[in-house]
């Protein structure tokens, strides 16, 4: 095993896909002569040149248009969203157009496209720069959405979006690019839609995924000197959602804390307690409680903006009071 | 052209025609639901551009695709069935009047949201490009498309990359209601080529011999240069935007006078100048036009209705 | 009291908000001349001229930015959105913009804009022209977002919206146009952000909103003959959310279902539920169950769409599961 | 114009450039955080263009705002305490680098979705016109803006609508790293007004005088015809994108070519022309801008940060 960071293996993803198929090809702003704003791609655009990494103007609905376009006619386009916040500048291609044209054609098209897009706060870029909508785009059938949350999973996950015949929202954090984790040697492929016990324990279950694992682990070392074992269930994928893991490991804790980055109302914390309540309803000992970011635009300021964010000590606080 | 190619292009117009006005009655039967537009009018344009493409070359418009699939070679049976939401249909009933597609006639829909298919014309391209094949893309837009940023971003793209489209805007005068005059800062559509140093064109979009024309030039040149063409038809369509339009916004005496100036009419009149084609050929193409639309109700109302399985299926490939 | 249609309802509080402050006006595709396309406006061309009912080109982002950029210099714009659909060709605006504007620059602006938009499915417009994403965008602190049920609610509900100095999207239900129901005498308001009890009961509680309360109180209806009577809580508003009379209801009935009409993962019945565990985790005596549509783009033929769309037969199921 | 007018507009470019030289000091220092984008080399645009300005008249930009709040009248002190995120700041600490604004001065900011305030000028200009004011809106980008859809939807509806706003592109060459001929389908972005048959303009950026002309000429001419116009303001970025570009698009030689054409220098020169204006005096004010600079650091130090009560203050008006 190799310990590396976030942002090489995606790299490495992108590059071990791209040797290996002709079709796949990258396009996005600055992805080429600039090597990417987060240095994903960097040294790309000289090995495979200009047409395979293709520096394209700011249009996103462009961007995102063509790649639907090319993947259509049997290309496996990567399409990088500088940033989750242009989402909103293409909307329109992220949750009707690459999610629906197979089932509205009734079978006929396939759109093998891997939107790469960072998100998250914590860099004081200002509300509309910092924020993690991901339960936004959860929410439409025909796409899949993955947030990883290691290297390994970051790495695995990516090359089989790049591989899956359908639409993949691929979402990274901008402040987890230099997480480092142990990556297996050579090849290999994790599945789309399983979620994983990151760390087992059994107190509590902490349900979270990307930024929110790493706070998690942290907070789950805290609490383990307190003697408080929390085991940590990352769901990695946002849909198809897999409920699996976090129902076994919630059947033999009873109590659970949601961990997550983006808004709590309508966000992904809601729907996985939702659940967890539709189909373990019996085992359920305490109130399932969600850590989550307090409901304001991201202010610039650095103390208001942590302050807004979920921490370890939220998540410590919240397991207390699960337990009580 | 040679007669059977402009036989063939009758046959079409007329097809369409029925097949539209058929698809009206049903509409008003309450078999066919969801929104409808109707093409009835515009048949000259995509008839004469599509004969002008090769079967290579790729064809997407907006959801007044009745016509472009006809043109396209999709049968008029899979037309009505789909109309009729039937599993017979090019979409298996699961699109409707605005989806209508077929991968191996090589026409890639039908799309509802205006303006959002041209991004996805320009990736078609760029797919070609990619793999180092030559052949054009036809996108086909409204007047209306061709003020929000959609167009915008798609036709620098072409231009910038060098894709091979020919970008077609037919100017039917108006988006629903509003006349190109209160949406579009410029009235000839052509000109917003202009700002990209794109070239451009404006044809007769009620003449399918002169759009046939001006379609094979520029596909031509669309091909050997590789670079991007706006071709603006001037046409109108004969009834509302789509079924039950108050039609508030013009004149019974504006329809009536570009109705004077039918598609169909102005074709039948030209290939009676050739002396090689008689009245009764003409005729004789009519009946088979209205046979094969009273056919296609048929084979679309005895069709079945997708099963309930199909609900689920064909939102991924992998499921 | 007159009893009118929701259409109407619309349509007398822009009248009379119109009417009333000259700093109100409308744009949007087709609201002018063709009188809209739901003919909501009809007859408004005429009297309020051009200037005041203006009609756009289709730019869905320059709508909307004018309407705001209108706004912030004192205008109260009303900007239509012809279906909610086409928010996603100008998300930006609805999420990034108008709800972000006045935190981003410290208070200093105020964008007392209304964004009234039709979604909803029932009419075989196929999936790109179907969609009830309303938990998409509650998502989003800074808007608020209102979907009324009854011709009432709606009327006092906008003209509210219309003085409000914050953004609103206003979301109608296509199907609920005809909808008629008592409407008071003269000037009233209905504040945004409360929750309401549509119809009494004892047994069960019914979450719902818009077009899901015209499914519930049908499907009460029906329960009624079987000796269960449903209480109907009307969300109203989904942001601001308020629980207030959901929580009132369910430690009465322990019971609850939610009804919606949005896909099912990641909509408003998951946020709601969550709430109700965590502020009445003691008092639930059973599963919390959603009523949802199914998790595919909506297909055009009328039989698929109707069985993707939740049903009276549904929430009767739902209720007398919940009471099982 | 009078040599009052002509010191303040030198005082203020000076100023802008010292700002921002400590500016990228404290960033980094670690005092100012997320995305700062300098102005540094384009100081003579927004100097020009909005001491054209009556200040009745809008101004509207993108990120890259220091200059533009600056020469809009908020003060050093203002700017530099938003760029520590301090509550004296423009926004309260809570809008950063790129979100400075003052209703005050009329200057509706700084906003960083590239484009995305073009709708929202247009919308500025619609509520002057129906609030019958012939108030200017001044709405300025960059070269990188003009690629995406808001810049078509916008300037298309300024001209169908007749509203009065000045769009002033500033051509820096590049919008982050990709070069204007890598992005843009026209290299001189005034070139996209002829799409919309829209008057427009070209300038030497780097000249404040004849920005100054340029902008005034346009101007008369927007607030007499009630008709947008598009001014191209060539110029060039001496800074990176924003902190820490690595610059691998372009060479040392290039920036050196441009910054030998320093904005500063040559106004400097241009004043010393003139008879009345003394190096002395001029050194007087590169003094002051210095001190006003080194005042405004104090000022910002010294602020305090916003409490926690405006976490949750301004998310609406109505709470
Ligand atoms: C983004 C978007 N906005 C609005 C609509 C609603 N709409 C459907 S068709 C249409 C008019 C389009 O006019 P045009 O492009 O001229 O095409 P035509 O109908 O005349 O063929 C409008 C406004 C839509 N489908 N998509
Ligand atoms: C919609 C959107 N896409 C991408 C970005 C990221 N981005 C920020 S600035 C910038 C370059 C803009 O270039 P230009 O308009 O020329 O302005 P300049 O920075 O040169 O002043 C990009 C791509 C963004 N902020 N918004
Ligand atoms: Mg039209
Ligand atoms: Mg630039």
């Amino acid at each position: 095993m190799a310990r590396i960071t976030m942002r090489e293996a995606i790299s490495q993803a992108l590059w071990e896909e791209m040797e290996r198929d002709p079709a796949v090809f990258i396009l996005g702003e600055e992805v080429g002569v600039w090597g990417g704003t987060y240095a994903v791609t960097k040294g790309f655009y000289d090995h495979f040149g200009p047409e395979r990494v293709k520096d394209t103007p700011i249009a996103e609905n462009a961007i995102l248009g063509a790649a639907i376009g090319a993947a259509l006619v049997g290309l496996r386009p990567i399409a990088e969203l500088m940033t989750i916040n242009f989402a909103f500048s293409a909307m329109d291609y992220v949750v009707n157009q690459a999610p629906k044209l197979r089932y509205m054609f009734g079978g006929q098209f396939k759109v093998p496209l891997v939107i790469r897009a960072v998100g998250g706060g914590g860099r004081q870029l200002g509300a509309t720069h910092s924020q993690t909508p991901d339960a936004v785009f959860a929410h439409f059938p025909g796409l899949k959405v993955v947030s990883p949350g290691t290297p390994e999973d970051a790495k695995g996950l990516l090359k089989t979006a790049i591989r899956s015949d359908d639409p993949v929202l691929f979402l990274e954090h901008a402040t987890m690019y230099q997480v480092r984790g142990e990556v297996p040697e050579g090849e290999y492929l994790i599945p789309i839609g399983q979620s994983k016990v990151q760390r087992p324990g059994r107190d509590v279950t902490i349900v979270t995924y990307a930024k929110g694992l790493e706070l998690s682990l942290k907070a789950a070392d805290e609490l383990a000197k307190e003697g408080i074992e929390a085991e940590i269930v990352d769901l990695r994928t946002l849909r198809p959602l897999d409920m699996g893991p976090v129902l076994e490991s919630f059947k033999k804790t009873n109590r659970a804390v949601i961990v997550e980055e983006g808004w709590r109302s309508y966000g992904v914390g809601a729907e996985v307690a939702a659940r967890i309540y539709e189909e373990a309803f019996d085992y359920a000992d305490a109130p399932i409680l969600r850590v989550a970011q307090k409901e304001v635009p991201l202010p610039y300021n650095r103390t208001l903006e942590q302050a807004a964010l979920p921490q370890v000590p939220d998540i410590t606080a919240a397991v207390k009071e699960a337990l009580k | 052209m040679n007669k059977d190619k402009l036989l063939q292009m009758y046959y079409e117009m007329v097809l369409i025609r029925r097949v539209e006005e058929r698809g009206a009655e049903l509409y008003q039967a309450g078999k066919i639901g969801g929104f409808m537009h109707l093409y009835i009018g515009q048949e000259a344009v995509s008839t004469g551009l599509i004969a002008a493409r090769e079967p290579r070359d790729r064809v997407i418009t907006a959801y007044r695709d009745h016509g472009v699939a006809i043109n396209c070679g999709i049968s008029a049976n899979e037309v009505m069935a789909e109309l009729l939401g039937k599993v017979t249909g090019t979409s298996k009933g699961k699109g409707g009047s605005m989806h209508m597609a077929s991968v191996e006639k090589n026409m890639w829909g039908g799309h509802a949201i205006v303006g959002g298919h041209l991004p996805i014309a320009a990736g078609l391209a760029l797919g070609d490009q990619y793999q180092g094949n030559d052949n054009v893309t036809i996108c086909m837009f409204g007047d209306g498309a061709t003020n929000i940023g959609y167009f915008h971003e798609a036709l620098n793209v072409s231009m910038l990359w060098n894709l091979r489209v020919l970008w077609v805007c037919e100017n039917n005068q108006y988006g629903m209601g509003t006349a190109v005059e209160r949406a579009s800062a410029v009235s000839e559509i052509r000109q917003k080529a202009e700002g990209y140093g794109m070239k451009n064109g404006r044809v007769d979009g009620m003449d399918v011999l002169a759009v046939y024309e001006a379609a094979k030039e520029s596909m031509d040149y669309v091909r050997r240069e590789s670079k991007p063409y706006l071709l603006e038809a001037v046409t109108y369509r004969f009834r509302g935007h789509s079924m039950g339009d108050p039609e508030r916004y013009r004149t019974q005496d504006e329809v009536k006078k570009w109705q004077d100036n039918d598609p169909i009419g102005i074709f039948r009149a030209a290939l009676l100048k050739k002396k090689n084609i008689s009245a009764a050929e003409l005729d004789e193409i009519e009946a088979r036009a209205e046979a094969d639309t009273q056919k296609a109700v048929e084979f679309a109302e005895a069709s079945p209705e997708p099963g309930m399985e199909e609900l689920f299926r064909d939102v991924y490939v992998e499921d």
